[in-house]
């Protein structure tokens, strides 16, 4: 081997559960085997890394696959394992990168309105190993605050960025911090929740698996700035690589000395334990949580007294989301204006949206805040599959509400997604097209909160399942004139009288697609008819007679024997032994199966 | 009582049940407080969430063990190593009150040299409590601002059941823990009117009012109420009347609403006795045991059916208020005795029993400020002198009736009977939840029934593995007295070497085995601690 | 001290006082359900919400405690809106049958429906079913009535320290649970049912007894242990068929098994009707133990117990009785002085009874043997 | 009549003190306890739940009621492969409640929670496992199988039904 042709290549592979999914650890086995079976055939002159690295966002295009070569970097898009040997042979021994499979220019349309700073390391770092973060810049944010900044310091520099909780209500921070640290006790406890239980949001977990020492960093200054020694990671047992990721990262910070006592020689000691849920949406509520952390019952309690004043077994505790400890180590880093210079007036920084559903560029975005849902939507979602037409962007999970077309150029933040009936909320955004029934989804997210309701006060245990059952009726085509007005009474009763966050939020949903879309209830209660033809039992399947060619493909698919016909003549359907499960109408390619 | 009365000269509760919450410290000792006193046991539990520290020591453990911060498990007979161990501890830590043995106590110099001997090493071959836990159960209950120390039978049913009383007397006098809101010492009556029926001088030696007979002075004034001439001679007690009785000094007996039977110790002897009477009157709600043996049977009311008033634990007395009337032709007590009275030749007439309760007050000052309509409202505890007294949460404020209060050193001595080869088990007995007393009342109930429908007995589930005892086995208990068939329950409530049978039922009578051996001071009988054996049928 | 204006009316009150507990020195009455004053606050049923000014949306008054200057309102329009959508929604939840309830008429949600004038119900859908019944002898438990307030699972815990009880599952299927669903086996105290304010928990013994009409309810004391528990009997034609406690007396209207479930001896048609007279010879052994009659309804009927003992006994009139005693005691007392006789008295009698049986043994008779089991 | 909780075997309680053990040393909590008896049981079973209850002197009704709480506790045994469909919200829109009725059908299984007779499979609609962009999606056991079709799915669990891919 010549030395002085030694040169190093590094193939970077995208396993974040995503990654996972589409095949990401078979991928690096297949390139791990290809490159080892090359070395003994061919005396490579070259060494060859292999990274792994989180979720790096364009999920819809999973594996995704980086080859650094010195200083230039090519990335490959949908790779399966069958495909590294072709990229070992002409890429990397061959110097010449299969084009056809390198990302093309959706790649960096998805980027190009993006503004990374938390996902900037997330996808480029290897989150197994504590140096890639440290390379970096890792946990100097720490260190600053350690020799340079006594802890009023950093609340007001933290309060000069004008952070806000990213868990939902956007509560300003430093605030939280600064009254945590006025409140008298000797004990304090920094709660990093990770529960993240909104379906259709998975921002915090991709930051965990990908940057998991970011949050360390910053739990570890929240912790200096209030006066706490000791920090809880309450993650979901649902998210099994980011527990894995995480406890590896705590152990590594812990060999280092970064985490324990006296860190970088300072009085400031800090440990973190890893408690995990145990599948209950409702512990995403601070109090909540708290008794899950104890380990009782998920059920909130009234506040005051706030967690601030009275937490985790009785001491004062700040509760801060994922997302929002990982921004803390940056913006200590590079300073409160730099944060505060990004975003609009009274929302500062970025976002980390998780964009699903209807478009064609799925996956985890980091955002300005003030971007439109437009620019989110369409330039860097790519427009809706299919080039159907949207109808509705739902953000804020259960607790928040759909924002329809019209209102496409409001800027996201806080506020304004407040005003029309939303909420920013952890960051979920799935974007429905006019394939969806808008009382479909008031009634699937009902259904939810229904389910997720701990029980404990009147108006959400039996509320949202009286609600729901309206729905239900409604979406059965047993809707009554007054149902609207009756949801939209007990909508507002729920909210007013109960307890938590999941009560007060949870008629949300139904709230804002009345407000948007009534004429949709109106159809069904009124005219029992779906207009997006989604909920099955107002639907009717039939033969169109011009367009059926006899195929019989239908009858084959009918599960129920509804459909009669001869071959190479015309089917019928029987509507009176008819599922309405649609599968005539999946399987049909001549467009002969009608719905109405 | 006689041991309380000896040191204080009164012999009664020092507090009331609502000040056990306030305690800092409660030192139980010898009570199964949340199954026989189930209330007091609340408060107790109440004090313990309210941040007291609660040091149980019962050779069992009972479930108030659950609520506890120091359990010390004694074996059954060794309270007195115990005790005067933690003084011992008190002593040597300098943790006494200095003040209050100058000021309030009398025999302290004399006391304190018989402790020498008690280290914490020596108590704990003893006791076989750990010598570290007695150091720290002294310095606990001595560090304390307001300790309270609780007992019941486990103190007081053993041949040196007096002792043990003055070994808590002591303990409470060392520390200063008397005349003050919230700590002092407290027996736990058993019976809803014991405190009562001894107010009532239903004790041989006193009247009404703990005024000893053979006072001249308060004869005089018992014979000039009562109109007849009084012997001052004191009478037998409970335990002395069975002796007299086989002895055939004791003719007749009148038996008022008791089953001694079932409750006295060593029950064969307890029925040769009554079956050697010339005449024996029983008087109750149900045919007992005792009623079996009687010449005459008298139907008497219940509880429900007759007005009155009971004195509770803490010197409480409250009000009875006849609800229904008596089945059949039963009759209240107070109508049987008064009628018998008058066919005897001694006249008497009340038309109301309260006429009765101002005539107790006329006699014994403590309850002259009563009477019903100020008891109807809520109870007052005595002493309750004048109308317009609110009575007296807890005694001893500013000294006790006998002036200061006396040191008694005591010794450790062994229980009457003790384990040996051919019955290697100590036998206890005491009482359940879901019964009471010798069960007529309780054991009628089919609910109660339901859940414990029969005796059974407590054994370490080691001890049942040596012997090869299964839970829920039939097994045969003997002692030199008698021998029963009984349910075998393992369970770690009972400790290694100890058995545990309650007395509540008929079929499987623990006072078959009990010794009857007494204290020599109040004749109380060793119901706590004799020895047994243990076979498989 | 704060001061805090409700409803117009200001009041000093403690730092740490709840707005319901400075609601009620004000005597302002606020609903609740859930609350209950000797348990900790709970702040599930909503109905005592109340508005504050300053905050955005109504809090229930029992879990917030007072700010200095704090302006509270506990009754408008639309606060009474509110509660009585709770309402509604908690009824139509609830079996609508007050008709053959044990507690109705003492039955707090009864009484909240009826203020609240609620006959039609805007909210019907579906209700819990639950078949299955707690097998144990004491206590009901219809789980349909519950409306999760949660005062048992407090009592019994945080009074009786037992924890028989939890709440579990979730959400609509929520319900109070013994461990893994079984018969519920505890000190069966009774405190949860002292404290259910509907007819979720009641005493078996109770059914069917009675419930306001016709009841007589006594004071008194309990008749078993040395604590001395308050008793309030409730006695419908001459049966005292519940017993309660009030909350104002040194038991704070907790009781034991005993003392709550405890009083069919009352009724036990196995109680003494008559004076009985030896008829058999002293050294007869006695008949074999007989069984208890246990529980027993009412009315007295002793023809079993005369049967079972008539061999031994035979009735006779009181007169003939007493006059008997008093002729036997006069002889022995004539012939072997007054210390030949010995009294035992009751720790189970009245005081009354006590002093008069000492007196009569003492002047009566002439002898100090009198003593009761004081030792066992 | 009232007896102490009923034992268990030698060598289950040998594993229920290293679960004490673990609880102790590292201040766990009940939930903690329930996650690691679940982990070795496969379900939350009565006797250990009473033996913890008598060991740490919290009512076994505690423990009863955060078991019935946390939707991970299972009081029954579940099959050796559990296979999971996502009903979040990018799941629900892209169709998840057809995969979920197709994998029923292919189990013969009637409703969630369902395990089947040779108790190998058992069914569950979980809530959103955060793989939304590569929605609607399957789980089985901890792998996850994203963008699933009706028919994909049919041919996965076929697959899983001959024995390929399914693991413990």
């Amino acid at each position: 081997m010549q030395k002085n042709n030694l040169k190093k290549v590094i193939v970077r592979v995208c396993i974040g559960t995503g990654g996972l999914a589409a095949g990401g650890k078979e991928v690096i086995d297949a390139f791990k085997k290809e490159i080892s079976d090359r070395c003994i055939d061919i005396d490579l002159d070259f060494t060859c890394h292999y990274q792994k690295v989180g979720c790096r966002g364009f999920c819809a295009r999973d594996v995704l696959v980086d080859v650094v070569d010195g200083d230039k970097s090519l990335t490959y898009q949908c790779i399966k394992p069958e495909m590294a040997a072709r990229i070992v042979d002409e890429h990397l021994i061959g110097g010449k990168p299969v084009k056809e499979w390198l990302i093309d220019d959706t790649y960096y349309a998805f980027h190009a309105k993006q503004k990374k700073i938390l996902l900037k390391d997330c996808g480029t770092i290897d989150p197994e190993d504590i140096n890639a973060y440290i390379d970096v810049g890792g946990y100097s944010g720490i260190k600053k605050v350690l020799s340079e900044m006594n802890p009023e310091d950093v609340i007001s520099e933290i309060k000069a960025s004008g952070l806000r909780g990213r868990g939902g209500a956007g509560f300003p921070t430093g605030l939280k911090w600064e009254i945590c640290r006025k409140t008298p006790g000797d004990t304090k406890y920094i709660i990093c929740n990770a529960d993240e239980g909104d379906p259709g949001a998975f921002m915090d977990r991709s930051i965990i698996e990908g940057n998991p020492h970011s949050v360390i960093e910053g739990m570890m200054i929240a912790g200096y700035a209030v006066g706490s020694d000791h920090g809880y990671v309450y993650i979901r047992a649902e998210y099994p690589f980011a527990v894995e990721r995480l406890r590896l990262a705590i152990s590594q910070a812990h060999e280092r000395g970064y985490l324990g006592k006296n860190i970088f020689g300072s009085n400031f000691g800090f440990d973190i334990k890893v408690k995990l849920g145990a599948g209950a949406f409702v512990c995403g509520e601070e109090t909540a949580l708290i008794a899950s952390i104890e380990g009782q019952r998920g059920m909130p309690r009234a506040k005051p007294p706030f967690p601030v004043h009275h937490g985790l077994w009785g001491k004062p505790t700040v509760i801060n989301n994922v997302e929002t400890l990982s921004n803390i180590p940056y913006i200590i880093r590079n300073g409160a204006q730099w944060y505060a210079s990004i975003g609009t007036e009274k929302s500062k920084g970025t976002k980390v949206f998780a964009l699903t559903g209807k478009v064609k560029n799925t996956g985890l975005i980091e955002v300005p805040m003030g971007i439109t849902l437009r620019e989110i939507i369409y330039d860097i979602g790519g427009g809706i599959i299919g080039d159907r037409e949207f109808k509705a962007v739902q953000t804020g999970g259960p607790s928040g509400g759909c924002i329809p077309a019209e209102m496409l150029d409001i800027p996201v933040d806080y506020e304004s997604l407040a005003q029309v009936g939303s909420i920013v909320g952890s960051g979920g955004m799935v974007v429905l097209d006019e394939t969806d029934c808008m009382v479909n989804i008031a009634r699937f997210f009902l259904e939810f909160t229904q389910a997720e309701s701990c029980g404990k006060c009147v108006p959400c245990r039996i509320g949202t399942k009286r609600l729901l059952e309206i729905l239900d009726r409604i979406t059965k085509g047993l809707g009554r004139e007054g149902d609207i007005e009756l949801l939209q009474k007990l909508s507002s009763d729920i909210k007013a009288a109960s307890l938590c966050g999941l009560g007060q939020t949870a008629p949300n949903p139904v709230l804002s697609t009345i407000r948007y879309f009534r004429e949709e209830y109106e159809a069904h209660i009124r005219d029992k008819k779906c207009p997006a033809k989604v909920c099955r039992d107002l639907l009717t399947y039939y033969i169109i007679e011009e367009f059926c060619k006899g195929c019989g493909a239908c009858l084959r698919a009918c599960p129920s024997g509804a459909i009669t016909g001869e071959k190479k003549k015309l089917h019928k359907i029987n509507p009176d032994i008819c599922i309405k499960c649609g599968a005539c109408f999946e399987v049909c390619k001549f467009k002969a199966v009608g719905r109405e | 009582m006689a041991g309380l009365a000896t040191v204080f000269g009164s012999g009664a509760m020092t507090n009331s049940i609502t000040e056990i919450e306030d305690n800092d410290v409660l030192f139980v000792i010898g009570s199964n407080t949340t199954e026989t006193h189930p209330i007091i046991g609340l408060k107790m539990k109440k004090a313990v969430r309210k941040g007291a520290r609660l040091i149980v020591a019962d050779p069992r453990r009972i479930d108030l063990v659950r609520f506890a911060h120091l359990w010390l498990r004694q074996r059954p007979g060794t309270d007195i190593a115990l005790l005067n161990a933690m003084m011992h501890v008190i002593l040597a830590e300098g943790l006494e009150d200095k003040r209050f043995i100058e000021e309030w106590t009398e025999g302290y110099d004399e006391f304190r040299k018989t402790l020498n001997e008690y280290t914490p090493e020596f108590a704990e071959k003893l006791s076989g409590v750990p010598k570290d836990d007695i150091v720290r159960a002294a310095r606990l209950y001595a560090s304390a601002e307001k300790a309270g120390i609780y007992y019941t039978m486990g103190i007081t049913q053993h041949s040196m059941g007096t002792n043990n009383v003055f070994a808590i007397a002591n303990l409470a006098l060392l520390t200063g823990n008397l005349g003050k809101e919230n700590s002092g010492v407290n027996p736990l009556r058993g019976q809803n009117n014991v405190q009562g029926a001894t107010d009532m001088g239903c004790i041989p030696d006193v009247y009404p009012g703990y005024q000893k007979v053979h006072i001249p002075a308060i004869k005089d004034k018992f014979e000039r109420a009562w109109e007849r001439k009084l012997s001052d001679r004191p009478g037998l007690t409970a335990t002395e009347m069975t002796e007299a009785a086989i002895e055939g000094r004791i003719k007749a007996m009148y038996i008022m609403g008791e089953n001694p039977v079932m409750s006295d110790p060593y029950m064969n002897h307890t029925i040769k006795a009554l079956k050697g009477l010339d005449f024996l009157v029983v008087q109750d709600i149900f045919m007992t045991e005792t009623a079996e043996l009687a010449d005459v049977v008298l139907p008497a009311a219940s509880f429900a059916e007759k007005d009155g008033t009971f004195t509770n634990t803490e010197r409480k007395v409250q009000r009875v208020g006849k609800a229904v009337n008596p089945p059949g032709e039963a009759r209240d007590d107070l109508r049987i005795i008064t009628e018998l009275s008058n066919r005897m030749g001694y006249l008497m007439h009340y038309n109301t029993p309260e006429d009765v309760l101002h005539e107790i007050g006329s006699l014994w000052p403590a309850m002259a400020g009563m009477d019903y309509r100020r008891l109807e409202k809520t109870g007052l505890q005595w002493p309750c002198p004048t109308k317009d007294h609110p009575g007296t949460p807890y005694l001893f404020k500013g000294g006790f009736p006998r002036g200061k209060g006396a040191f008694t050193p005591v010794t450790a001595i062994p229980s009457k009977e003790l384990p040996d080869r051919e019955y290697p088990y100590v036998l206890s007995t005491g009482r359940v939840l879901f019964h009471y007393h010798t069960g007529t009342m309780t054991r009628r109930s089919e609910a109660l029934n339901k859940v414990i429908p029969e005796a059974y007995v407590e054994i370490n589930p080691e001890d049942a593995m040596a012997i090869g005892i299964k839970d829920s086995e039939r097994i045969r208990v003997s002692s030199r007295r008698g021998s029963i068939e009984i349910k075998a329950m393992l369970t770690d409530r009972a400790g290694r070497g100890m058995v545990f049978i309650p007395f509540h039922f008929r079929e499987a009578a623990a006072n078959v085995l009990t010794n009857d051996a007494l204290d020599p001071y109040c004749k109380i009988p060793e119901l706590k601690v004799c020895a047994v054996r243990i076979e498989r049928i | 001290m704060f001061k805090v204006t409700i409803d117009g009316k200001t009041i000093e009150v403690q730092e740490g006082t709840t707005v319901l507990d400075a609601a009620k020195m004000l005597d302002i009455p606020i609903p609740t359900l859930c609350h209950h004053p000797k348990l900790t606050p709970f702040g599930g049923c909503r109905l005592c919400i109340v508005e504050i000014k300053g905050i955005p949306r109504p809090v229930t008054s029992c879990t917030t405690p007072v700010s200095d200057g704090m302006e509270v309102t506990t009754s408008n329009p639309y606060i009474e809106d509110l509660r009585k959508t709770v309402l509604e929604l908690i009824l139509s939840d609830h079996p609508n049958d007050c008709m053959v309830c044990e507690k109705a008429g003492d039955c707090t949600l009864q009484e909240l429906a009826y203020f609240y004038g609620i006959r039609e119900n805007r909210f019907e859908g579906e209700r819990r079913i639950y078949t299955k019944r707690d097998g144990n002898p004491f206590i009901e438990r219809d789980l349909e009535k519950c409306i999760m307030c949660g005062r048992c699972v407090k009592v019994c815990d945080e009074v009786e320290g037992v924890g028989a009880i939890d709440f579990g599952y979730r959400g609509f299927s929520s319900k109070i649970c013994t461990p893994f669903g079984k018969d519920l086996n505890c000190e069966f105290c009774g405190q949860c049912v002292a404290v259910c304010p509907t007819g979720a928990l009641t005493g078996k013994m109770w059914k069917q007894k009675g419930r306001q009409k016709d009841i007589k309810e006594i004071e008194t004391t309990c008749p078993y242990c040395g604590c001395g528990c308050s008793l309030t009997l409730h006695v419908r034609r001459n049966e005292v068929i519940k017993i309660t406690s009030r909350e104002d007396t040194l038991n704070e209207g907790w009781l034991c098994v005993k003392g709550r479930f405890s009083y069919s001896f009352i009724n036990s048609p196995d109680r003494l009707t008559k004076p009985l007279i030896r008829i058999a010879p002293k050294d007869q052994s006695n008949p074999p133990l007989p069984p208890f009659v246990k529980g027993g309804r009412g009315g007295i009927n002793n023809s079993l117990l005369v049967t079972r003992y008539s061999s031994l006994f035979r009735e006779a009139s009181w007169d003939e009785a007493v006059d008997y005693i008093a002729k036997r005691l006069k002889t022995l007392k004539d012939k072997y002085g007054p210390d030949a006789i010995a009294g035992l008295s009751s720790a189970r009698c009245t005081n009354e009874e006590n002093y008069l049986f000492q007196k009569f043994m003492r002047a009566g008779i002439g002898t100090n043997n009198i003593d009761h089991c004081a030792r066992y | 009549m009232k007896t102490e909780g009923e034992t268990v075997a030698a060598e289950t309680a040998a594993i229920l003190e290293g679960i004490l053990k673990r609880y102790r040393d590292d201040d766990g909590n009940i939930i903690s306890i329930l996650q690691d008896v679940q982990d070795v049981f496969g379900y939350i079973r009565e006797d250990a739940v009473n033996w913890f209850s008598k060991k740490l002197d919290i009512p076994a009704s505690r423990f009863f009621g955060v078991v019935t709480f946390y939707a991970q506790f299972h009081l029954r045994p579940r099959g050796k492969n559990i296979v999971s469909v996502c009903c979040g919200t990018a799941c629900h829109v892209k169709g998840g409640s057809k995969i979920a009725e197709q994998v029923k059908k292919e189990l013969h299984l009637n409703s969630e929670g369902e395990t089947t007779n040779d108790k190998r499979f058992t069914f569950e609609v979980v809530r959103c496992v955060g793989a939304c962009s590569i929605a609607p999606v399957v789980l089985v056991n901890s792998k996850v199988y994203g963008d699933m079709t009706v028919d994909s799915t049919s041919k996965l669990i076929k697959k899983l039904k001959e024995g390929a891919g399914a693991k413990k």
